[in-house]
């Protein structure tokens, strides 16, 4: 109260009543305010600044876990075109690499920047009963296509937690559905509720820093000069995470190594 | 070209002035002009609205503030100033219970210059004491002893009068402080010697054997409240009177107050 | 004192000379003054000066309010984002669009320049003929104007003077000519005028055209433009229309209030409506984009629920004190009524807005976490209240543990006592057990419901244990002396399994509503801490195996008003269930004994009750000629009347027993000096007296002297610290504020008795309704066994169908092969009416007559067939007697059934987008946004399909009933 | 401190500070050379203000002194005492020129006069520019008092008239409301207006004296200061919930207390005295009272008469001196029935209840 006053009485003295800013110094527009929302921010991104790269493999210690058949008795098709398929959770390559493992970058890249999508498709591919590719990355806003490549009902049942569920069944052979992912978010399952063992996963990212192991267990992404938190993900050992620094034109190397945790 | 010049050097502040006061308007509204000898500061008094208050001359002693304290004056102005923080007041309060309260807030809250309030509240608290003090002055100088004994009846039903003023204005705000001081100082008109249904004698008061003519609702209290308790009524009967009746009363007694300490001798000094 | 002529103001002298006469003329020769000029003046500067800094400090004082430094910071933020959008908007322009239509507009105006001309001439023309059609236009008017007077005139004569009505009319008739050959005039002006414009069109258009598109690229940047210079038109001009006296005309700065003419700030006695001016300093408040600015001027977090202009609480028609209270008129912090969330906050509080608590206001601020509290006072209804999990759990505590027992409380006037019936307590319990557990009942289970009654903070002395013991003792003999037999319907069959007993609890849905032994705290469920059932824990230590056997059985054979439902056990199944709960027991429970009972004890409660209406020797008297028998008789009942019980159970002879606690109609505006704060010391708020009470109910009783039979009689319940938050949200937010009833929340009556009803059976103990529930969920593992989701189910079933299965859920089941299942609850008509009504009513579905038949054609019907084999529904979904080969937890409902029990309209919603009905559904989508997946039937139009799925579903698999096609 | 504070606490008792106060008035009279004088002043008001000022850290007198509405009895707690103080020490010294034989400090200027303008015009033009500075300083310095809406079903605890009629109201712990609230009153207006007419004394007009009127003044001093000012001061800082009494230092606990002991005359003298029950007539239980209180208005009359108010009754005639008499007798009757009840819980001289009619 009193100190009130005392104010009122300073500016009485100081006739500097009307029209003065009053201590708005306390406010401030929140961080970000200049971007109209979820519209591109900053410049775009140029590919041609990726001059450094990161490199490496997934090594796997130990010997591979023995991979299970899949019983497919619940659909007659899926009998023989899917025959002695088994579950892909772990498959180690002959040099002892792990596949199907994500590599993606966590910090360090520029986020000021505009990443934008590109233009050509993911294709989640349904054949033989199983998802092809077994995992893949993927980036926000950018067009995934779901292919039926058999001639029995799929239905691709993606579970992300930020973005919506995907849910789209399939019956025809060679059908196609295009869709996409609007919010970035960690590794989530698609599986087919018709056939309870397929199932694939990916991520969503906001940036295209990101690849798998593939087949090869290898990897390489290449990246503006920086330093870097490189995460490795897979879906039973689950994250790994690395730093590493790069300089203009030249190639880090940055290998993780998984191992069957003791039972 | 030479006119122009004329008119210029007309323009001169002092020519302006003398102009200005040779003119009938000047002279219409101020008589005498600038009071600076003696004969002109009668002549002032003599011709202006002052001369109700004062005498042309006063003894030297009276004005003395050591001797009155001012104190009467003091109330006066008091009271003017009553007048006219209350009469800016009445523009933005509503006596209705549903309204006074929040008028009140919105004073406080939003009006501009709604510190009139706390002006007319302290004003009025100040007036009660500048009055107490006007009357212990006078009884200490001896200034009822005659001849002015009737003017000290006068002052004595002025003050009473201010402590009414005062009393009413407390119910306005109608908050807790209000509403609960009225209630007990009304309280005291329920005992009223057969006037009121919990005094003397009250009970005495019936047609025949048991129509009785003092109840609750028909006695000194209800007259005063409009009501068995502090209510809506009571709001709009204390406003009425706080805002009309007793400050006409009071004005009327004021006049004759002042009028009779002329008429008395002026303000009062040995003999 | 005339000594003036009025006129002229020509002074004849006042005082005649000569002078010497007047002493006074020779005051100033004496130099005789009171006080010295100089002086009086020096008074006079500094006095009056002081009044003008005086004066100056009020206004500046009287006008300098805080809100006004918000409104300042407001704008300069506006003005800030403002230019930042500018910046954006001038980026955004198309540059290289705008460079070319500039040339293309230089080349119009070299087209038009070529033709200058012609357009002259074109132009010239067109001036005249506007020229001559105003004039004709005018003339026209005029003529309408004369045609209206005379055609009166022609009336008024005709009615009163026939015989000269003649030549007015003939007169009004040929006005009636000139006016239309005016009007013709007028009109083929028009066309000509039209004409000759599109004429210039010809020439001129082009350029105008293009300016029009030029204008449109930076129509965004010009409008900001305008919103910017509006938003700050310079300092000066500002402060000119702000400045004190001048702010009358239009400040920029000034105090925004919304008018609630029929919601009422609670003044006593009265109701006085609202003024809220909260959005003087909270400017953002509805803007959603203002979500991240700094207070006071962030955007209210929930706009779609709350003061959103489209959410259920526009800020127009609720304002902000309705719910968040405060002093709904004020405009500066502290006597807005703000109340800090914490210590820091109010420390941070204190040095950045001098706050200070006002005590004079009734009705501060709620706190966040007592918000939910100002809900109650539209939505009164029984049912739970959307997004207010702290308010609903105290309504289901409050229902849980039966308040109003002994409280009248709103909204529980029809609700069944929550304990069990005593008039049998014989056939169930032992004397020694009901003892101990009136002891203390947590003592045998942790979340037991039945209160402490004994042994609390005022009277759990030592010198209490004697007195404790035998009013116990006396209450318990009592009631078992007055218990009637009860006969059980069989005993139960020897070799039930105590392992499969488990098993089947376990797997048949008892878990829906109880818990075995101490259960996790789990937020996610719908009951908090308890179950909606009692804990299955120690019944072995309560009853027994006979009585456990008859009760799974068929709970309603041993008591016709329990709300336990039936599973439909078979014998032996509720036999190896019996064998299972009889066989958990409370060892540490079993092993100490009840005291032996204290007779000089007895007799003093028992006198307390002789006293009673007669001396202390009488009473001393009656007593000595009492048998110990008698004593307890009176005593046990005496204490039963005292304590309430019947509050919560039926006891014989207490059926009509008044409630013995405190109305509670209006807690939350019950007066603060009559709460009773004894020398606790504790904050005197509402809030903290019915904290205290809840948390310990006896407490005030702390360091008062009392009789006995004085003590505060209220039981103590155990609850912890977040149920006696939510139940003290209750009270306090049961107020006397009124709402006028067309603010209420309209809920139908149908909606509000199926939530009563849905509480009283907990069936959100196993089914999301309304978004909530399910908890049943948490303890099954494979999502394919969870029971169904029953969001719109209203929509989904058949009136008649959903009737028969609320009543009978065993005749027909639709996954067959669950364990769990929907137990029989005993409904009768009107209660399976009432859930009936209650969802159709949430989904405002046609209730209860529908149309079933299907009309269709036999292309349909073939192609419906097509479909279904294209999109090889009998994968997962059964149909009668042909059962997919998948394991139990893939298979999807019975097709079978769904005839007689889906509405038609519904399962075309449904294959069109199962996600949007069932969220997370396994059911997949083969529309996507209604363009159907699957080709080359009936040319690919969803609707057509959309009814082949359905008749296929209702006609050739189930047996719908079919009208031609017409 | 607090053993201070304790003390202060007992002496504030309503029947201690009265006494005391009274005793301090005649007293300070009787010694005026010595107590009405500039040292004393100078000594003791701002011992007074010092006093507040120290207080004003106790929190239970902050609490109270703060109560916007008591802000204008703190500053008359200033303002009377100092008026008083200087019209007596104008009062002695006029004594002492009249013993010296030099005339009236008044008497002096008498004779002169000046002109109204600029003089009096110009000192009442200041004295008006000076109050309005002080109004509005106050004004905004304090904000005047809004307690929560009036609310019939809600009494405050305690509660209290306006603070210029607290006097009455602690009348009425002597009194009934019949006569606290209605005669009393009365009876100050009409003897107020009848001063003029009984006090025949011719010396002392328009002028500071108090050898000359030395009765006359101490009367209504004692009128005045003691049973209005001294009663509003403890009715407002003094009275708490219940209208108990609570030190300027006490907290005010609604659960404190009094018993309520007091009886009746008729008790004292029926059942105390003869030992035998209240009889059921009315009038013969109350016959004691009547007896009483007639006495009390008939006896002291006559005998003053012939004794110490021989002179008044002489000047006056039989007229004005038995009203004055009367007058006196109802003023003295307040302090007398204040001292009865301290001293032997004296309830009622005549309790009538029936009728109201309790004395």
């Amino acid at each position: 109260m009193n100190s009130k006053r005392a104010l009122g009485l300073a500016f009485a003295l100081t006739l500097a009543a009307a029209g003065c800013g009053g201590g708005g110094d306390e406010f401030s527009l929140p961080d970000g305010a200049g971007s109209g929302g979820a519209a591109p921010t900053g410049p775009a991104y140029d590919p041609a600044t990726a001059t450094a790269g990161i490199s490496g493999s997934i090594l796997f210690e130990g010997d591979a876990p023995e991979m299970s058949l899949i019983q497919m008795s619940a659909d007659p098709y899926c009998l023989d075109a899917g025959a002695g398929t088994r579950t892909e959770e772990v498959l180690v390559t002959d040099d002892g690499k792990l596949r199907n493992t994500m590599i993606f970058i966590r910090s360090g890249h520029d986020t000021g920047l505009f990443y934008a999508p590109p233009a050509e498709p993911v294709v989640l591919d349904q054949q033989g009963c199983r998802y092809i590719p077994h995992v893949f990355t993927m980036m926000m806003n950018q067009d995934i296509t779901f292919r039926n490549s058999d001639d029995t009902l799929h239905n691709i049942h993606a579970f992300p937690m930020e973005n919506m569920q995907i849910n789209v069944g399939q019956a025809v052979q060679g059908m196609e559905n295009t869709d996409s992912f609007t919010i970035a978010e960690g590794p989530f399952a698609i599986r087919c509720d018709v056939h309870r063992w397929m199932n694939s996963f990916t991520a969503v990212f906001d940036h295209p820093f990101h690849t798998t192991s593939g087949d090869t267990g290898d990897y390489t992404i290449s990246v503006p000069p920086g330093t870097y938190e490189v995460v490795a993900w897979h879906e039973r050992y689950g994250e790994m995470t690395g730093s590493v620094t790069v300089a203009a034109g030249e190639t880090a190397e940055l290998s993780f190594t998984y191992s069957e945790p003791a039972a | 070209m030479s006119q122009l010049k004329e008119l210029l050097t007309s323009l001169s502040p002092t020519k302006l002035g003398e102009a200005i006061q040779k003119s009938q308007i000047y002279r219409s509204v101020f008589r005498v002009g600038v009071p600076v000898s003696d004969r002109k500061r009668m002549l002032v008094m003599l011709g202006n609205v002052f001369l109700h208050l004062h005498p042309v001359k006063v003894r030297k002693s009276g004005i003395r503030l050591r001797f009155t304290w001012c104190m009467g004056g003091i109330t006066f102005f008091l009271f003017l100033v009553l007048t006219f923080t209350g009469l800016l007041l009445m523009f933005y309060y509503r006596p209705t219970i549903e309204y006074a309260y929040v008028d009140i807030i919105d004073l406080r809250e939003q009006v501009p210059l709604g510190i009139m309030r706390e002006i007319h509240r302290w004003g009025a608290h100040a007036m009660v004491i500048s009055v107490w003090l006007h009357m212990v002055r006078v009884f200490m100088t001896g200034s009822y002893k005659p001849p002015r004994e009737f003017n000290w009846g006068v002052g004595v039903i002025l003050l009473v009068l201010t402590l009414l003023l005062s009393f009413t204005g407390y119910l306005l705000p109608w908050d807790q402080l209000a509403m609960w001081a009225i209630t007990v100082g009304s309280n005291m008109a329920r005992a009223t010697p057969f006037a009121g249904y919990e005094g003397p004698g009250a009970n005495l008061l019936t047609l025949g054997e048991n129509i009785p003519l003092i109840s609750s609702t028909s006695d000194a209290r209800f007259a005063l409240l409009g009501g068995t308790r502090v209510g809506e009524m009571a709001l709009l009967r204390f406003y009425v009177l706080h805002c009309v009746g007793l400050p006409l009363v009071a004005g009327f007694l004021m006049a004759v107050h002042f009028w009779r300490i002329r008429r008395d001798g002026g303000i009062s000094g040995p003999l | 004192m005339s000594s003036e002529t009025p006129n002229g103001g020509v002074p004849k002298p006042a005082i005649p000379p000569p002078a010497k006469k007047d002493p006074a003329l020779n005051i100033s020769q004496r130099g005789d003054r009171l006080y010295d000029d100089n002086g009086l003046h020096k008074w006079f500067a500094i006095s009056s000066l002081l009044l003008f800094v005086f004066t100056v400090w009020m206004i500046v004082d009287d006008y300098n309010r805080d809100w006004r430094r918000y409104q300042r910071a407001f704008t300069r933020l506006s003005v800030q984002q403002t230019e930042l959008d500018i910046a954006a908007a001038e980026g955004a322009i198309d540059r290289t669009a705008g460079e070319a239509i500039l040339g293309e507009l230089a080349a119009a105006q070299g087209d038009i320049d070529g033709n200058a001309a012609t357009i002259a001439e074109i132009e010239g023309r067109l001036n005249a003929l506007n020229d001559e059609f105003y004039s004709t236009n005018q003339a026209y008017l005029f003529a309408r104007a004369e045609y209206d007077v005379e055609r009166y005139d022609y009336e008024e004569t005709l009615a009163n003077d026939p015989g000269n009505a003649e030549p007015l009319r003939v007169a009004a008739e040929n006005r009636l000519a000139e006016i239309n050959e005016n009007l013709e005039a007028v009109e083929r002006l028009q066309i000509q005028i039209d004409d000759t414009t599109a004429e210039l069109e010809v020439y001129i258009g082009e350029r105008e055209r293009l300016e029009a598109d030029f204008l449109a690229l930076r129509a965004e940047f010009d409008r900001l433009g305008g919103v910017r210079s509006t938003l700050d038109p310079g300092l000066i001009r500002t402060s000119i229309r702000n400045a004190p006296i001048l702010d009358f005309m239009n400040p920029s700065e000034t105090v925004n209030q919304i008018q609630l003419q029929n919601l009422h700030y609670d003044a006593p006695f009265l109701q006085v409506p609202r003024v809220d001016r909260c959005t003087t300093c909270h400017l953002g408040i509805n803007q959603e984009a203002l979500g991240e600015w700094p207070q006071p001027f962030t955007a209210h977090p929930r706009l779609d629920v709350f003061v959103g202009a489209d959410s259920p609480h526009p800020m127009d028609g609720f304002g902000c004190t309705t719910c968040h209270a405060g002093l709904d008129r004020a405009v500066e912090f502290s006597r807005a009524g703000h109340v800090p969330e914490n210590e820091e906050q109010q420390a941070d509080w204190e040095n950045r807005f001098d706050w200070y608590l006002d005590h004079f206001l009734e009705t501060p601020m709620l706190p966040m976490d007592r918000i939910e509290a100002s809900c109650l006072k539209c939505h009164t209804g029984a049912g739970d209240v959307p997004e207010a999990p702290a308010l609903n759990m105290g309504r289901d505590l409050i229902r849980t543990y039966g308040c109003f027992g002994c409280h009248n409380m709103p909204g529980y006037e029809d609700v069944r006592r929550v304990g069990p019936d005593l008039t049998t307590i014989g056939s169930k319990l032992d004397e020694e057990w009901v003892k101990k557990w009136l002891a203390d009942p947590r003592a045998f289970k942790s979340e037991a419901r039945m209160p402490k009654f004994w042994f609390n903070s005022n009277n759990g002395g030592a010198e209490f244990e004697a007195r404790n013991n035998a009013e116990i003792t006396a209450i318990t003999e009592f009631l078992f002396s007055r218990s009637q037999d009860n006969p059980l319907a069989a005993a139960a069959p020897a070799g039930g399994d105590a392992a499969r007993g488990q098993a089947l609890v376990e797997s048949v849905g008892c878990l829906g509503c109880h818990a075995v032994g101490p259960i996790p705290e789990d937020p996610a469920r719908t009951q908090h801490r308890r179950r909606f059932g009692y804990n299955l824990a120690s019944q072995g230590s309560k009853t027994s195996e006979d009585w456990l056997y008859n009760w799974v059985r068929d709970p309603r054979a041993v008591w016709h008003d329990t709300n336990m439902p039936t599973l439909r056990l078979t014998d032996a199944e509720a036999a190896d269930v019996a064998a299972y709960l009889v066989s958990l027991t409370n060892p540490e429970w079993e092993t100490e004994a009840f005291p032996e009972l204290d007779e000089a004890a007895l007799d003093e409660v028992t006198l307390e009750f002789l006293r009673t209406g007669s001396t202390g020797i009488q009473a001393q008297e009656a007593l000595a000629a009492m048998s110990l028998e008698e004593k307890i008789m009176t005593t046990g009942e005496g204490l039963i009347a005292r304590y309430g019980c019947f509050g919560c159970h039926v006891i014989e002879g207490f059926e009509t027993a008044q409630p013995i606690g405190t109305e509670l109609t209006q807690p939350g505006s019950k007066l603060l000096n009559q709460f009773d704060f004894g020398f606790l010391d504790i904050e005197h708020t509402r809030t903290e007296w019915y904290a205290a009470k809840m948390a310990d109910p006896r407490i005030f009783d702390v360091d008062r002297v009392k009789r006995p039979e004085e003590l505060l009689r209220m039981p103590d319940f155990g609850f912890d610290e977040t149920e006696v938050g939510a139940i003290v949200m209750i009270l306090t937010g049961l107020v006397k504020d009124q709402v006028t009833p067309d603010m209420r929340n309209v809920l139908t009556a149908d909606i509000e008795a199926g939530r009563g009803l849905v509480a009283q059976r907990n069936c959100r103990g196993c089914h999301e309704i309304e978004g909530a529930g399910g908890d049943i969920r948490s303890t099954i593992d494979d999502e394919g066994l969870w029971p169904p989701l029953l969001n719109t189910q209203g929509a989904k079933t058949q009136p008649l169908w959903l009737h028969s299965f609320l009543q009978e859920p065993g005749e027909e089941t639709l996954r067959p092969w669950l364990s769990a299942r929907m137990p029989t609850f005993y409904l009768d008509q009107a209660e399976a009416t009432v859930l009936g009504k209650y969802f159709s009513a949430i989904d405002d579905a046609p209730y209860p007559f529908i149309d079933t038949a299907i009309a269709t054609t036999d292309e349909s019907l073939t192609a419906g067939r097509e479909l279904f084999e294209l999109a090889q529904c009998n994968l997962c979904h059964p149909a009668g007697d042909q059962i997919p080969d998948r394991d139990a937890a893939d298979l999807a409902p019975d097709l079978a059934l769904a005839a007689e029990r889906l509405r038609p309209e519904w399962v075309e919603d449904w294959i069109l987008d199962p996600q949007a009905i069932a969220p997370g559904t396994r059911m997949p989508a083969f529309y996507i946004d209604g363009v159907t997946q699957l080709p080359d039937i009936l040319d690919d139009d969803t609707p057509r399909q959309l009814e082949a799925f359905r008749d296929h579903l209702f006609l050739t698999i189930g047996n719908g009933q079919r009208v031609a096609d017409n | 401190m607090e053993t201070i504070k304790d003390i202060i606490n007992t002496l504030t008792a309503p029947e201690i500070l009265i006494t005391l106060a009274t005793i301090l008035l005649f007293v300070s009279a009787k010694y005026r050379h010595v107590f009405y004088t500039n040292t004393v002043a100078l000594v003791l008001f701002p011992a007074m203000f010092v006093f507040m000022a120290i207080s004003m850290f106790d929190e239970d007198f902050y609490l109270i002194v703060t109560k916007p509405d008591n802000v204008p009895i703190v500053g008359m707690l200033f303002l009377i005492p100092f008026f008083t103080w200087f019209s007596m020490r104008e009062a002695v010294r006029n004594d002492r020129r009249t013993d010296s034989g030099t005339p009236l400090i008044e008497k002096e200027e008498t004779a002169d006069k000046v002109l109204t303008w600029p003089d009096l015009v110009y000192t009442e033009l200041i004295a008006i520019v000076l109050l309005t500075v002080l109004l509005v300083g106050w004004s905004i310095l304090i904000p005047a008092p809004l307690e929560e809406s009036a609310n019939p079903a809600a009494t405050p605890n305690p509660s209290k008239a306006p603070w210029y009629f607290l006097g009455l109201q602690e009348m009425l712990v002597y009194f009934d409301p019949w006569l606290a609230g209605v005669v009393f009153p009365g009876l100050i207006i009409v003897g107020l207006m009848a001063i003029p007419y009984i006090d025949t004394n011719p010396k002392g007009n328009g002028y500071y004296t108090f050898k000359e009127r030395s009765w006359e003044i101490m009367t209504f001093l004692f009128g005045f200061l003691i049973l209005w000012v001294l009663l509003v001061i403890l009715g407002t800082f003094l009275r708490g919930p219940n209208w108990n009494f609570f030190g300027p230092y006490e907290y005010w606990d609604t659960h404190k207390l009094e018993a309520l002991v007091n009886v009746d005359l008729s008790d004292y003298f029926w059942v105390r005295l003869l030992g035998m029950g209240r009889p059921d007539n009315i009038l013969i239980r109350e016959s004691v009272g009547f007896l009483v209180v007639l006495g009390y208005f008939l006896i002291p009359p006559m005998v003053l008469a012939r004794t110490i108010f021989k002179r008044f009754y002489e000047n006056l005639g039989p007229a004005r001196y038995h009203i004055m008499v009367f007058l006196l007798l109802c003023m003295a009757s307040l302090p007398i029935k204040m001292v009865l009840r301290w001293l032997f819980n004296l309830k009622y001289i005549i309790g009538i209840p029936e009728f109201f009619f309790n004395i």
